[in-house]
């Protein structure tokens, strides 16, 4: 792991992404959402990529531009509704969808940072999320299983970080970031500011250092 | 009418309780709740939401879970979405007051899948369902063509088979016993008939109070 | 939930104890743990206790000594070896032990405070711990089946808690304290001090006030 | 003996690595690493442990996982046991350095039952050895009696199915290959006789240079 983190988003996006890697992007809604490394997606030739998020931006902004670009191959979320245009590239068969619900989401994304294989939850069973799943009763409660998810790359939003990468979050912009920030092979942080090692609380840093890759300064806000 | 409803549920939420709204007419509740003596977590990461702030006190990292601006509470924790689902399925949410689509007469919500489009989004509604304590379904009595939404069967996907615990329409209050609703209270200006008429599922009207 | 939680530890053992409770405490050693709980439990008349600890204290210390009185049935943790009144008391078949590797004990209460039945872990596939236990491959690699863990009580010790109840913890005596704090019906938090609601940082709050029944205030420390 | 076991482990560790440190000889090899390029995890909750104190700067609340008072460096991070192992078992820690009581010829170790006990301690040996990227098993070479601690098939339970990658006691440095071991380095003054005298296991010694 290097020592000297922090490069540009191009550069960054330039180091870590690939046609047909699978991508976690942060965010609930535009909150919490890296915006400049998704410009610097956009603004990358990579194609075919699996988007694991909990939605895909509004039309036209965050992930909603890359979808608009043809990026995205398939996505991997809980919820597309408010975007009209994934509703519009599903009919279209220009994209594939896998629904979870947000908890099972987040669980399997968590279970994959560490290192574990899979879990029963009972959120889902016996409806329409659990057809074709894996079910056990577990303490007289039926349960459906999930395997972890892990994915080549994760784009995280962060509030601060110290030159190490240990990373803090700010208000409700924390979200999915410091999870999906354990579950990729590799892991760029775009944050606001970047600050001397020991600046940060050591009881408040969310993400250690040793999950973070990559710095990048924030330039687009939502 | 919203507001009727909203109002209804907010006063079967007991002091002390840790309740999250979804989106829809539940955004409405926190307006009638005392905010020390109700705590309100958003599945996106806070314990402890305030009320809507005025424009020019908007902070672009503060939302709730219908990604609205809000404010945070004194008290007020933040935490990651593992965290969060973790304590809604971990039954460490005392009430959810979820909108619903149809109600089943055993009290199964269908609240996420909308009819003739492909199902796109699920969001945490089963994950509420089938963790939180007591949950509250609010809906309008009937669609807006007029047709129950309250009936025997739901036409659409349900949500879980969990049950709601109760239900709140705009004409009356339903409580989910083992098999079956109990109609519990009436609205001012309703009668049984009315909310009979309007009813397709079966319901007893045994425990009826008048409003 | 009451709003007033700050009770005498004499009183909240009286009221959340049990004969044959199931109990977690907190503590890695004698660090992090809830020692004027566990010497309220000593002065208690309740007996037949499940304690589910990384370790049982030192000898006279601690739960060590609530082993010492005979309180203890049976132990479900991680590393026993370092009190030898609990080799001796096994021994003598006073005590019945459950061994589980740390990542497994402390995941398998994770999961019962998250509402997961349960989950596959890669450690200890294929050793003595594994035996009779379920196992599934996975990603090509075996699993372990681990059901989730719950109890009726956890102590918890932590640094500071707010009037509401929220806690912050302070340096390695976190801990499994947080963890354990999500996984029991009631739940009594030790602490250094009791300060105003609003207090605490909102993005350091390690353990949220909905986890939280009773606070009582440290008198005990290693 | 023990600090030069600690010292030839401390040299196969790499800048930027995140380390664990196991129980007994491997708490040594903090001593002969540079703190600012290589970074130590305790799974009791810490990144960023720097040396012990003197005893007037002893902190209650800040030990390692032999129980021990440690410090705290710069950029250090607390997190819970949960957070710790989901670290270790998810493979972000780069390398663990763990004491061992046998190592077999496939390069897998005991380290958690000791001969003729009851077992009733096993800690976070077998989540390290499931998940860390790098393990290096240290020991010395033979028991108290002389007795080899290399051998064809460990006589006390494994500690994981899963192999050392490195094996270094007093006499030489071994490396673990897919189907066995590599006598990689000798200590000075040792030679490949004496190596092979004390050791019961096979191990190939083609890569052998000397020290």
């Amino acid at each position: 792991m290097p020592l000297e983190k922090l490069i540009d988003a191009d550069e960054a996006i330039r180091r870590v992404l690939f046609d047909g890697a699978s991508v976690m992007v942060g965010g609930f809604g535009l909150v919490g959402m890296p915006l400049t490394l998704v410009a610097a997606i956009d603004a990358s030739p990579v194609k075919d990529l699996t988007i694991l998020s909990n939605n895909l931006g509004e039309p036209g902004r965050g992930l909603g531009r890359t979808l608009q670009l043809g990026k995205i191959r398939r996505a991997i979320g809980t919820y597309f509704t408010t975007n009209p245009d994934v509703a519009r590239a599903h009919a279209e068969g220009r994209i594939e969808i896998t629904l979870l619900p947000q908890g099972t989401f987040i669980e399997a994304i968590r279970a994959g940072g560490a290192g574990l294989g899979g879990f029963y939850t009972p959120t889902a069973a016996g409806t329409l999320l659990a057809e074709g799943k894996e079910v056990r009763e577990l303490g007289g409660r039926m349960h459906v299983f999930q395997e972890a998810i892990t994915a080549d790359v994760a784009l995280v939003r962060a509030h601060r970080a110290d030159r190490l990468g240990n990373l803090v979050y700010r208000k409700t912009a924390r979200n999915f970031n410091p999870v999906m920030a354990t579950a990729a092979r590799k892991v760029v942080a775009e944050v606001d500011e970047i600050v001397d090692v020991g600046a940060l609380d050591p009881e408040q840093i969310a993400t250690p250092h040793l999950y973070v890759d990559h710095l990048v300064l924030a330039r687009e806000r939502p | 009418m919203k507001e009727l409803i909203a109002r209804r549920a907010a006063r079967l939420l007991e002091r002390g309780w840790i309740v999250n709204l979804g989106v829809g007419i539940p955004t409405l509740v926190a307006r009638y709740i005392d905010p020390d003596e109700i705590f309100l977590q958003t599945e996106n990461g806070l314990l402890g939401v305030g009320p809507r702030p005025p424009p020019e006190r908007v902070d672009p990292d503060l939302i709730d879970a219908s990604k609205l601006p809000v404010t945070q509470r004194a008290g007020a924790a933040f935490f990651d979405s593992a965290a969060s689902f973790a304590m809604i399925r971990g039954g460490h949410v005392d009430a959810a007051v979820l909108g619903a689509l149809e109600v089943d007469e055993r009290g199964r919500i269908a609240n996420w899948a909308v009819p003739g489009e492909p199902v796109l989004g699920v969001g945490g509604a089963m994950d509420l369902l089938s963790g939180v304590r007591i949950v509250i379904a609010v809906m309008t009595h009937t669609t807006r063509e007029g047709a129950p939404k309250l009936v025997p069967e739901c036409s659409l996907p349900l949500t879980s088979i969990r049950p709601a615990d109760w239900i709140v329409t705009e004409l009356a209050t339903f409580r989910v016993h083992g098999s079956g609703l109990s109609l519990v209270e009436l609205a001012p200006d309703v009668d049984v008939e009315t909310v009979r008429r309007r009813t397709a599922a079966r319901f007893r009207d045994l425990e009826a109070k008048g409003a």
